[in-house]
């Protein structure tokens, strides 16, 4: 169940050229997480910005109730949570809408674009949990902007990066990358959260070889919750009808999605 | 212990023209869903009424995205009455809702004045719907919706209608596109409402520089929040000095000061909508607010204060 | 250097209905007293225009304290057109502003067609004035101000009367509280405007819980700021779809890409008023930025982008 | 000549239950700045609140370019001033409206209410500079909400507090305390700030002993600098015309004002 909790800020610090990152003690939304899931964060005490700021669960320990975010400065919003100090108070929503299917003992694929990493950590760690042999792929536009592989590198997975600037791993599209570096007979599934060419690249490698996945959509949110019918999109599956991103989402089967 | 045996004393529940209210906060059509999508964040049976989302007779799949974008101290929407059609609210959504005991308005849309009263019947004829809220004034649909709100005599129309139809409260929402809100409302009136809701949003739109096209789907979108307190504020104001119906009041209210303002300029009892938002509690903790506040004031019930700032 | 070739070759003037600007922005009729009280902090010379406070026949003294007062991203003001009439506007204060060589629009109100008339005979006869915006949407007086602005009759016959005692460009400035913006501006048109300003003001107040009573010595006050935006900016779309006249936009703009917003539903020009207050260089950064986005984008003249967003 | 100036704050601290005082370069107000003026500040960058916020200035060292105001947090934008941390910038309009008339040589009474004790510190040192015998009326609700009078006491001022209750000083008003300390015979001029209702006390007793003085006004203002037209108020002198706190003020002649 989803609940609404004042965490307590540990940390609050930059990992990249616009990339931070924040812990906050949370214990209630710890427990009841799940990778793909969100939070919903009120950045600031003002009417302006007024709504909440959606964002990945980006790692969770649940024994310390301490939840990780990894989070891009995106505007105005990103930017008064980038000014949160360590013991302070921030109000969080969640975790909201349903996370990724978790498999046990598959091979899959994690691929992540920019911050879309972000909710690939805390799906990798339960996917290790669940003794599925795991390979994250990891695109950024320049090694400035990205995040330190180590903490993918410390759960025991093999993380492979790309940049478009070569600034660090291989210099291209991670999708490229990936596609050159994988036996699709040996893949079982895919998950995959990043810009949405990013994505398709990766649903048409799976289309071609008959392989299923999952991705994560965004869309503008105001509730968060189902209640507003704002986050609408359609899916291939559902002819005229509008599927909720923070409710029936933020994951859907990847084939069931026309990715833009 | 004092303050329990004061909270007997005081007196917060509010008759809205016939419509029972447990106290004077109702969350507001679209932004609550039908109920249950906040039950995990707020106590919904200490919730004076829940006005579930805007319905048609007919099933509606909404707006193309983006429907929603955040302004300055505000939010346009552009859901375009997305829902299941009134059939279906009532027979599947309604029986469970109504096993809580919280007090819930059904938001009617319609094309046509028949559509209005057709609908209505249909509601009458199902128990567990404490009053009917009229959307006459949703921007974001192509056919009804603002149009009627927006010329005195479809409103007196559409009112007489949905009277003739039902007996529970009928409580026409008020659009604030209107050179003339005091017509408007002199209209529903005369057409039979027991209360006035008021106000819906104000017609909006915002651009994307990048792209270079309005940012929503459907160009224009309704503006609500902090934002059009101010109007909202002054439109109360105006009809409660010239016309004789409980005022449902609402627009941009997020803490116990903005609903004393209403309260204060007219308003019997008030509706949040884009406040659940910024926080799911909202509801509860105004009503709460709003229940100190009286106590403070030594006052007997929040009645009292219904209009004590028009001059 | 580089940029210095750059700047000759991008047109950043406007020609409003007639009214030559050095650039289309204008700051805004009463948010800029006469053009001298910024002088320390923006280099007037670099506006494209100065609308000064608006003027009457007679002096006025204004509205009672207090006259204004902060909301959610906006303010309310009640300032009821205190000016010290025309006569001396135009003997005492025009001079020494002349001087300057800014672009200088009269900003009018009048109780009657003929009060309008009669100031815009007397501006005529004056050199110095480069156009004339009628201010037929001024919540914050009596008489006059803005029920002429809500009746397409009334809009029709003060910019007729205008039109005849006039050579210069005239602007009527229309309210934003009305039910139907194009058919106010489509009279506008057929009474002769040369251009179209919008928006003014959304009427509002707002409640001092403490005394009980309205903030505001007038009650009512107008509505401007950033929370006004999405309005503007949707009146705008509607009227530049409709109606075949330049348009001066305004109405919340704090920053260039405000300014773009309006100029890509299909503003002319710009006017900025209550972002003076937040940031009194503003008019001039607001320029820059223009001219900067212009030449970015590779373009001739800032003209191309006017309603490039409108569908 | 007024201006606008990006102040770079040095200290910002708590010296009162909600009394804060801020110290920030601003060399060019500093150097144009008069007692009784004022400073207008922007407090945040976003739309809300969206205005600036008047400031009297309570300190200046013209040497270092050094402005200091003392603020009590009234609201949501004095709250917003308190978070500024040193080395931030801030963003200052000054020195606006005109001062206090300076005398020379002269006996003079300074009654400050509240934090209307703001502009009489810079007013005691200027008038000090000038030759003038000073005396200092501190009042307030209780000691907790009010500065410390050692920067009087630094410049070789005599101060005489008085609390509502009790606390420190006099047990009372401040104009009670000043009406028996004083000799109205020895006494040329009052200048006073603090609540209109302690203006009005002083000025009762001066009209009374047929001395002059100035008051300093407040008003909600909007640009502080004439053009809005917002800050009206009546003053006897001026029949219905309303004169602009902001620009003809904050310091008005103490017998031209209707105190309320
Ligand atoms: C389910 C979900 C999970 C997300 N997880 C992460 C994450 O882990 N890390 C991360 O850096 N970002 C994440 N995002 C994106 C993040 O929510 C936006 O970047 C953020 O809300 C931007 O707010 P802002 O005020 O900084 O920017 P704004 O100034 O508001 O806008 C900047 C850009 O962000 C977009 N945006 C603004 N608000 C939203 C919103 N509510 N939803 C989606 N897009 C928005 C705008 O369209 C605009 O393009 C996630 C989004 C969703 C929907
Ligand atoms: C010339 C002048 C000099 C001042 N000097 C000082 C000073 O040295 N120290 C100090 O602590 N205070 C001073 N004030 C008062 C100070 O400006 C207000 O307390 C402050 O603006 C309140 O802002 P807020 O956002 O914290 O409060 P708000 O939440 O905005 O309001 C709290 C209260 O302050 C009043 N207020 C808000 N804005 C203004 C405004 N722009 N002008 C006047 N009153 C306002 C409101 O009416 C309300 O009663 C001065 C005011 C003026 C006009
Ligand atoms: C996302 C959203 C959806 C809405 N849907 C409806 C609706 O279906 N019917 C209706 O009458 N009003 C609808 N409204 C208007 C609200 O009920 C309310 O009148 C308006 O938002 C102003 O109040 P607020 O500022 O508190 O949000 C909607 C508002 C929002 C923000
Ligand atoms: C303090 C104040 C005084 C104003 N006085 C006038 C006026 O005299 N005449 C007029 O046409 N508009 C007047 N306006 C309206 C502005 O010119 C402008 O149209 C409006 O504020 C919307 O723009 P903004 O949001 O940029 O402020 C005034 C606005 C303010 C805030
Ligand atoms: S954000 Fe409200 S329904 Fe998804
Ligand atoms: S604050 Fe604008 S005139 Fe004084």
């Amino acid at each position: 169940m989803p609940l609404s909790e004042k965490g307590l800020v540990i940390s609050n610090q930059r990992v990249g050229r616009d990339l931070w990152e924040m812990e906050f003690l949370a214990p209630g939304i710890a427990a009841e997480s799940k990778p793909g899931q969100f939070v919903h964060i009120r950045v600031g005490d003002d009417h302006d910005p007024l709504l909440r700021r959606p964002l990945s669960l980006y790692d969770i320990d649940q024994n310390l109730g301490r939840i990780t975010l990894l989070y891009k400065i995106a505007g105005r919003g990103t930017n008064l949570l980038s000014k949160f100090n360590p013991d302070q108070l921030i109000d969080v929503m969640g975790p909201l809408g349903k996370g990724f299917n978790l498999l046990q003992g598959r091979r899959v694929i994690l691929v992540g674009g920019g911050v879309g990493i972000a909710p690939l950590l805390f799906l990798a760690r339960e996917l290790q949990a669940r003794q599925n042999e795991i390979a994250v792929f990891y695109g950024g536009s320049s090694s400035d902007e990205m995040c330190s592989p180590d903490r993918f590198v410390n759960l025991g997975v093999g993380i492979m990066t790309a940049t478009m600037d070569g600034s660090t791993g291989f210099k291209g599209l991670v999708t490229d990358m990936m596609k050159t570096s994988i036996d699709p007979l040996s893949i079982d599934y895919f998950y995959t959260c990043g810009p949405e060419a990013m994505m398709a690249a990766v649903a048409e490698y799976a289309v071609q070889h008959d392989i299923a996945g999952e991705v994560s959509l965004e869309e503008y949110m105001a509730c968060g919750v189902g209640a507003c019918l704002g986050c609408a999109r359609k899916l291939k599956v559902t002819d005229n009808a509008y599927v909720k991103i923070c409710k029936d989402g933020p994951v859907f089967p990847m084939h069931d999605v026309e990715l833009r | 212990m004092t303050k329990e045996v004061k909270q007997v004393l005081v007196d917060m529940s509010v008759n809205l023209g016939g419509m029972k209210m447990q106290n004077p906060i109702a969350v507001a059509s679209g932004t609550f869903g039908y109920g249950r999508e906040y039950q995990d964040f707020v106590d919904i049976t200490r919730i004076g009424a829940v006005i579930v989302k805007g319905t048609t007779l007919e099933e509606r799949y909404g707006n193309l995205a983006p429907r929603i974008y955040e302004t300055p101290a505000g939010m346009l929407n552009a859901i375009g009455l997305e829902n299941p059609g009134i059939d279906v609210f009532l027979n599947d959504y309604l029986p469970s809702l109504r096993q809580d005991g919280v007090t819930l308005v059904a938001n009617i849309a319609g094309n046509t004045v028949d559509e209005y009263a057709l609908i209505s019947r249909k509601i009458d004829k199902h128990p567990g719907i404490a009053g009917i809220e009229l959307n006459i004034s949703c921007p974001n649909v192509k056919q009804g919706g603002m149009q009627f709100g927006t010329d005195p005599e479809l409103v007196k129309q559409v009112v007489q209608a949905v009277k003739s139809e039902t007996k529970l409260p009928v409580i026409p929402k008020l659009s604030p596109n209107v050179t003339d809100i005091v017509s408007i409302a002199k209209a529903a009136r005369d057409g039979g409402a027991d209360a006035l809701s008021m106000i819906n949003t104000l017609m909006g739109m915002a651009v994307d520089i990048e792209r270079k096209r309005p940012v929503l789907g459907n160009i224009f979108g309704g503006l609500s929040g902090p934002a059009i307190k101010p109007v909202a504020l002054r439109m109360i104001y105006q009809v409660y000095k010239e016309v004789d119906l409980p005022i449902l009041g609402g627009g941009g209210i997020v803490n116990t000061r903005d609903a004393l303002e209403f309260i204060l300029v007219g308003a019997s009892a008030v509706s949040i909508g884009t406040g659940n938002f910024v926080n799911p509690a909202i509801a509860e903790e105004i009503a709460q607010g709003l229940e100190n506040y009286v106590i403070e004031q030594g006052l007997n019930g929040i009645n009292e204060l219904v209009g004590a700032a028009v001059l």
